[in-house]
């Protein structure tokens, strides 16, 4: 016997919540994008959804942030720290994979200096989590050693059940647990067999993959340049990303007055490594291109023991020019030896 | 023959004769429906290419790289007439020397590729002559109508929610292929025009900017539109100011290769009915 | 609201002709709406429409762009020039919402001192009228606030 | 860090007494960057300025911000304070909080505010400005007249007398122009050839003049002092070195019926021909298209009648590259094609003719010797009617400016009528009598009271035939009725429009025209003879019609702008001029397309071993005139106008 979650509860499930105080933000459709919205009713949400185009990482590290605000004086400058509000918010509906994405970034956010930013939203945050039963052509997180029912960076689990009538409901973590109690006669007992998770072939070998990235031989391989011909160097793989995680830092005002800002940066982007003199350490598309795989799957994984991809196939979905990981991973596990 | 073995012997016949250097072409993608651009270098290759009804991106903007045509030989590209246009133009803004592209022209009518005769951009003259007199996209001006009988305050409403999905990711940008400015706009930091950041207003100039330096260089090959992975009509934007360039100054974007820049030029009697 | 809302106004002008129109309205002690600030540029053909999204962000209510007469141009052509991009730039504001009846353009050239009074006062007036531009404020007052994300 | 000064001044009460400008001054003194704020009653006066500069060297001052007048009125006055303190001049701004301030309002907190924000922004704007410096550009002490009419003879002889070269360059065969064809000129009546001849003589002769007729300019390029000229000196096929203009050629030329163009088809040329008599120089030319023998190789009879061989029919055009440090465009009109008037039967009627043509029945060397005959049978013509405003002052079919001279030459012709024809009887349908010059007023008066030239008041219907009489039908406004009136012959008053290729003319040489492509003065009442392009020059009717006097006069005064070009071997241009970023271009040329004066030029960028790595554009500040047309065109921002940098406005704007 586990719990369940019918749909037909959800109404009074996200009542319960707002009523303990949270916001409820889960994939839904406005003005032509999936992302996630606030909800304030089950047929607000769009559940069906392989994925929502936009990942919950821009609700924990969105694309421009407000640092600090200044004020420009004669002989001085104040300033005027701009922190996050204290929100509760629930996370609805979210895929294992970028779930994941989330506890990906937590250790890059905490490792040296402990990101005010990130941890307060992450502290703020309950993640409820559905397992994917159904895939399509793009997804990959099997290939990155998650699966559609992973239970990475989740606090509650949410798993179909076989009749199409509701979830079956696992909490994860005392977050989750917190958050189960506050619609404890919501959800009840029932023996209903889940549904089996999407099938999801794995695309390449990961092992292969990353072996042949810490080769410093491979750094120079032509294979780059081959690869990422096509590249147009847009950002869309990584603004779409659930892990990737570079930012600029900007001043933005006028004469009087400012706001120091974080926002997102891409490698994908000739300026990124732009030095002032004008020399370009990254001058090629393929150098670029390298870099992001190389952070990825060699870099980030030397540094924090994990891959930087939870497999969500975002970058090649939306691809103007039909790249992607996988395609890389691919060619790179397919090298000859 | 079908187009596609057409068009691969072609391909095949142009590399192996030395006549160019590179074929640049669709091939299979991730998906069925997919087609990627793919670059040929040797006749042997040129399997790999295919042409059909999926085969929509203007790859024109594959020949702008610095350093491609520098050596003065000649590269061919799948080109449908909005690329064609776009040649034109690049051509016009000296940024390709148009002796040096081969066209592999075609069009995609009723669900069908079919081959367009010629091989140089002048060839396809009386084609693009006949396009302008057709005029621009009446499923366009149909969409762009809906936005113009809006009030101007649900006008701004409506895009404002637009560009706030905005993430400024320049994948209109970077797939344009008039967008070869060594230094865009928004990286000019000295002084900082465009707000780099994300945030609506931000999003709102650069959205704005990008229309504008678009204005009678569109060729309305929709690049930018499917490539905005937030769903952004840029499509309407765009073809807004094709409208204007076309009205007021009957300008069509491309019409030769050695056309002047809409906005570089003026005729004394141009209208100015706005000017108090 | 206490006090009657007076609408902020900036001109991109020409030296040589509005701006100089501006100084004889000046000379001759014409009176006009004290709303607008001028910005002076060689001529119009400088006139970048980067311009008019500035004033707009620094919360100007309208914008008004002027300069010589078509065939006064001081630069023989700058004005040419600008025309052509002000029907493009125009076309596009009023596309994206930003309403015709905030960013005005005339010719005013170095005689017609009268005229640039006329024109303060009547453009003030107008967009006094329309009121704050407040569609366009908001999105500077959302990148002081936080983040909705 | 900056360091700025900010004077407000006080314009007696101009200012103060609308602006509170010690809330200006405190204001300001709290600004970011601002070292010093402070006012003063006058600071264009002699002690204020030295407060000016005493501020710049106590503070060391990297930027000035005068809160006064118009920059049009002080801004050289306070430049020069600067750079006698050891500041940059560019290093200034005005705040014009006079005339567009405190002279237009009436509300006192309202323009202090204003003359806060104007003051504030100019402050921001002058942090950025940059120390800049004179443009020194070599002069080319050479000038080139274009057009050996009597605006460009006398043109050439006044910068030639100065002690400067001259290439004076016509492309007819002869120098002289209108004036040549001329009989007597009004309001003298002095003979036209009589006075103008001598000065051709003395242009040809001068020894700072080269004259180089049957010459076209093909190409101007270049900028003021520095000017690279194209001109092609078509094929005479007699050479100007031997000839010694004895006429025998001419004289045994078998094709003798060609209408000749000098005589407005009155008289008849040969092929081989000079325009007139006394042509200057007086050395034929070959009319290549209706020679015999360039027609079919047979004939030759010029050359073999020439005892010193100086026909050559070899000859080719020669295209000569001169270089010139000023140019003065005077390459006069011509006369309205009267075809469109059918009314008035010109074309169809032998003896209506045009104001021309009267001047070549009237002269003494003209085809009838200075006898008044009809050109229809030879008979001297008993009544004629003159008809003003053909196709002046006319907005229906003609153009709609008054052409100037024909009320002159109108009466002229009268007088010369009656002087000839004494019983004749003159009838002159005219608008309005325009006699505004020297002496023109009293010789229409003459014309009226003493050669009996009778004016109607009205305007023309109708010209035409009835029993070998032309009627003209007209009316006579001041008497309120329809007139008609027999003729003999009607003389039109055509207007005078700008040489058939007058536009094309323009473009190649880079000026500017205006709708009737007469050509546009950099300022009509205050810079009238120089063109929109620095170095280049106007005179004459090629600019707006004229007559005599005022060539002259204009010639002279271009000579005069010319001479005072060459006083100087460099010349001193503002440094307001755009400049390329060359890293970021992209070589679109969209602003060498929208450069007004072909300023900008490709530059090949090459590495070490010189292999070109891209092409840039690049301003030739010679040229450049300041406007930023380029600046806004370019979609990089790679290209910026000095005193007015993006830079500048930007933070202008932000300070608002």
């Amino acid at each position: 016997m586990t719990r369940i979650l019918l749909h037909t509860r959800l109404d009074d499930c996200l009542a319960a919540w707002r009523a303990s105080g949270y916001s409820v933000l889960a994939p839904s459709k406005s003005h032509e994008l999936t992302r996630f919205n606030e909800v304030q009713h089950a047929s607000d949400m769009a559940l069906d959804l392989v994925l929502p185009e936009r990942t919950i990482k821009d609700h924990f590290f969105p694309q421009t942030e407000p640092l600090i605000r200044y004020r420009i004086k004669k002989h001085e400058i104040d300033t005027e720290e701009m922190v996050p509000p204290e929100l509760k918010r629930i996370f609805f509906g979210v895929r294992p994979c970028d779930a994941s994405g989330l506890a990906i970034d937590d250790p890059l956010f905490g490792w040296d200096y402990k990101d005010e930013y990130w941890f307060r939203r992450r502290g703020n945050s309950v993640i409820v989590t559905i397992a994917c039963t159904s895939a399509d052509d793009f997804c990959m997180c099997t290939s990155v050693q998650l699966s559609p029912d992973s239970t990475k960076g989740s606090d509650v689990m949410l798993t179909p059940l076989k009749d199409g009538r509701g979830w079956q409901v696992l909490a994860l973590t005392d977050r989750g647990n917190a958050l189960l109690e506050t619609i404890p006669s919501i959800l009840q007992e029932s023996d209903a067999e889940p549904a089996p998770p999407a099938s999801v072939p794995v695309k390449f070998d990961i092992d292969k993959v990353t072996a042949w990235l810490a080769d410093p031989a491979s750094f120079e391989s032509h294979f780059w340049k081959e690869i990422s011909q096509r590249c147009i160097g847009c950002a869309s793989c990584t603004f779409l990303c659930p892990t990737c995680h570079c930012f600029d830092i900007q001043d933005e005002g006028d004469t009087y007055s400012g706001i120091r800002r974080k926002n997102w940066d891409s490698c994908s982007f000739a300026m990124f490594t732009m030095h002032t003199s004008g020399h370009n350490p990254r001058n090629t598309q393929s150098t670029r291109w390298r870099q992001r795989i190389m952070h990825k799957f060699n870099y980030y994984r030397g540094k924090f023991d994990v891959n930087s991809c939870s497999g969500c196939g975002r970058c090649t979905r939306q691809c103007p020019v039909d790249m992607g990981i996988t395609e890389t991973l691919q060619s790179i596990s397919n090298l000859p030896r | 023959m079908g187009i596609q073995e057409q068009y691969r012997n072609e391909a095949a016949e142009l590399l192996s004769s030395g006549a160019v250097k590179l074929v640049i072409g669709y091939g299979e993608g991730s998906t069925s429906d997919r087609r990627r651009p793919v670059f040929i270098r040797s006749a042997d290759e040129t399997a790999r290419l295919v042409l059909d009804a999926n085969c929509i991106a203007n790859l024109s903007g594959y020949l702008v790289p610095e350093g491609l045509l520098s050596d003065g030989k000649s590269v061919a590209v799948f080109l449908k007439p909005d690329g064609i246009r776009s040649v034109n133009i690049l051509a016009a803004e000296a940024q390709v020397n148009p002796d040096q592209v081969v066209i592999l022209g075609f069009d995609i009518d009723g669900g069908q590729a079919s081959p367009l005769p010629g091989r140089k951009a002048t060839d396809f003259a009386p084609l693009i002559e006949s396009q302008k007199s057709t005029g621009l996209s009446t499923e366009l001006q149909q969409e762009a109508d809906q936005l113009e009988l809006m009030s101007a305050t649900d006008r701004f409403e409506y895009w404002n929610q637009q560009f706030s999905k905005c993430i400024k990711c320049y994948a209109c940008r970077q797939v344009c292929p008039m967008c070869y400015c060594r230094r865009c706009i928004v990286d000019v930091n000295q002084p900082q025009w465009v707000n780099t950041s994300s945030h609506t207003l931000g999003n709102f100039e650069w959205n704005i900017v990008r229309a504008f330096h678009l204005a009678g260089r569109c060729v309305a090959c929709g690049g930018c539109d499917r490539a905005c992975p937030v769903n952004i009509p840029l499509r309407l934007i765009n073809h807004r100011m094709s409208k204007e360039a076309l009205d007021a100054f009957d300008h069509f974007a491309g019409e030769s290769a050695d056309q002047k820049p809409v906005l570089a030029t003026f005729r004394q009697d141009d209208p100015e009915t706005f000017i108090l | 609201m206490s006090e009657p809302f007076e609408p902020k106004i900036v001109a991109f002008v020409c030296t040589y002709c509005t701006y100089a129109g501006a100084d004889l309205a000046g000379t001759s002690r014409m009176k006009y709406a004290s709303n607008v600030r001028i910005v002076r540029l060689p001529c119009t053909g400088r006139i970048s429409p980067m311009f008019i999204l500035k004033a707009l962000q620094k919360g100007a209510d309208g914008v008004l762009v002027s300069g010589c007469h078509p065939g006064d141009c001081h630069f023989a052509q700058g004005n040419y020039h600008a025309r052509r991009r002000w029907t493009v730039f125009r076309a596009l504001l009023s596309f994206t919402g930003i309403p015709e009846e905030r960013i005005k353009f005339s010719w005013i050239s170095a005689a017609e001192g009268a005229k640039f009074a006329e024109l303060i006062n009547g453009v003030t007036e107008e967009i006094r009228s329309l009121g704050p531009f407040e569609q366009y404020q908001e999105l500077q007052k959302i990148i002081e606030t936080q983040s909705t994300y | 860090m900056a360091k700025i000064g900010v004077f407000v001044c006080h314009c007696g009460e101009n200012i103060a007494s609308m602006v509170e400008t010690a809330k200006l001054v405190s204001t300001i003194a709290d600004h970011p960057g601002v070292e010093i704020s402070t006012e003063y009653k006058y600071f264009c006066s002699d002690p204020g300025q030295e407060t000016v500069k005493k501020a710049i060297r106590e503070h060391n001052l990297t930027g000035v911000v005068v809160a006064a007048c118009s920059p049009r009125m002080h801004e050289q006055t306070f430049r020069k304070a600067c750079a006698e303190a050891g500041l940059n001049p560019y290093m200034l701004e005005m705040a014009n909080i006079r005339e567009h301030c405190s002279w237009v309002h009436t509300d006192k907190k309202e323009a202090t505010d204003k003359a806060i924000e104007i003051t504030r922004s100019l402050v921001e704007k002058v942090k950025r400005n940059n120390d800049l410096q004179p443009i020194s550009v070599p002069v080319t002490r050479r000038a080139m007249v274009i057009g050996g009419g009597v605006a460009g003879i006398q043109a050439a002889l006044d910068i030639a007398s100065a002690g400067r070269e001259v290439v004076l360059v016509e492309r007819e065969p002869s120098i002289g122009g209108h004036m040549a064809q001329l009989s007597e000129t009004f309001p003298t009546l002095d003979c036209s050839q009589c006075i103008l001849t001598p000065r051709m003589v003395e242009a040809i002769q001068h020894p700072n003049i080269t004259v180089m007729t049957y010459s076209e300019v093909e190409e101007v390029d270049g900028y003021i002092g520095n000017f690279s000229v194209k001109v092609r000196k078509k094929a005479r096929y007699v050479k100007m070195e031997t000839c010694t203009g004895c006429g025998d050629c001419i004289q045994k030329c078998p094709v003798k019926k060609i209408p000749s163009e000098f005589e407005c088809s009155l008289g008849n040329r040969t092929a081989i021909y000079t325009p007139f008599a006394q042509a200057v120089p007086n050395v034929p030319v070959i009319d290549r298209s209706r020679c015999t023998y360039f027609k079919n190789g047979k004939c030759g009879i010029c050359k073999k009648t020439c005892q010193i061989d100086s026909i050559d029919f070899d000859q080719q055009d020669i295209i000569e590259t001169l270089e010139v440090g000023a140019i003065v465009v005077a390459t006069g009109f011509q006369v309205q094609d009267t075809s469109g008037y059918g009314e008035y039967g010109y074309g169809r009627y032998k003896d209506v003719i045009t104001g021309l043509h009267f001047e070549r029945l009237a002269s003494a060397s003209g085809p009838t010797a200075g006898k008044i005959l009809r050109p229809s049978d030879g008979k001297e013509p008993q009544t004629v009617v003159f008809i003003q405003c053909a196709g002046s002052r006319d907005v229906s079919k003609g153009v709609r400016y008054c052409s100037r001279i024909c009320c002159m030459y109108t009466s002229k012709h009268a007088m010369l009528y009656a002087h000839k024809v004494h019983e004749g009887v003159s009838q002159i349908f005219y608008m309005d009598i325009r006699a505004a010059g020297k002496g023109y007023d009293e010789f229409t008066r003459r014309a009226i009271e003493e050669d009996k030239a009778g004016y109607i008041r009205g305007r023309v219907s109708k010209v035409y035939e009835e029993n070998g009489k032309l009627i003209v039908r007209g009316a006579d406004t001041l008497l309120g009725r329809q007139v008609e009136v027999q003729a003999d012959m009607v003389v039109l008053a055509t207007a005078m429009v700008p040489q058939h290729d007058a536009k094309d003319f323009a473009k190649k040489i880079g000026i500017s025209y205006d709708e009737y492509g007469f050509y546009n003065e950099a300022h009509l009442k205050l810079r009238p003879v120089e063109s929109s392009t620095a170095g280049i020059y106007l005179a004459g009717a090629c600019q707006s019609p004229k007559d005599i006097p005022d060539s002259v006069a204009q010639a002279s005064a271009a000579a005069a702008k010319v001479l005072g070009l060459f006083s100087k071997e460099h010349l001193e241009r503002e440094p307001v001029v755009a400049m390329v970023t060359e890293s970021t271009c992209a070589g679109c040329w969209g602003c060498a397309t929208a450069c007004p004066y072909n300023a900008i030029d490709h530059r090949d960028i090459n590495d070490r071993n010189g292999n070109l790595i891209k092409r840039v554009a690049s301003v030739n500040p010679g040229l450049c005139q300041g406007c930023g047309t380029c600046v806004s065109f370019c979609r990089s921002n790679s290209i910026d106008l000095a005193g007015f940098t993006e830079k500048q406005i930007f933070a202008e704007v932000m300070a608002l």
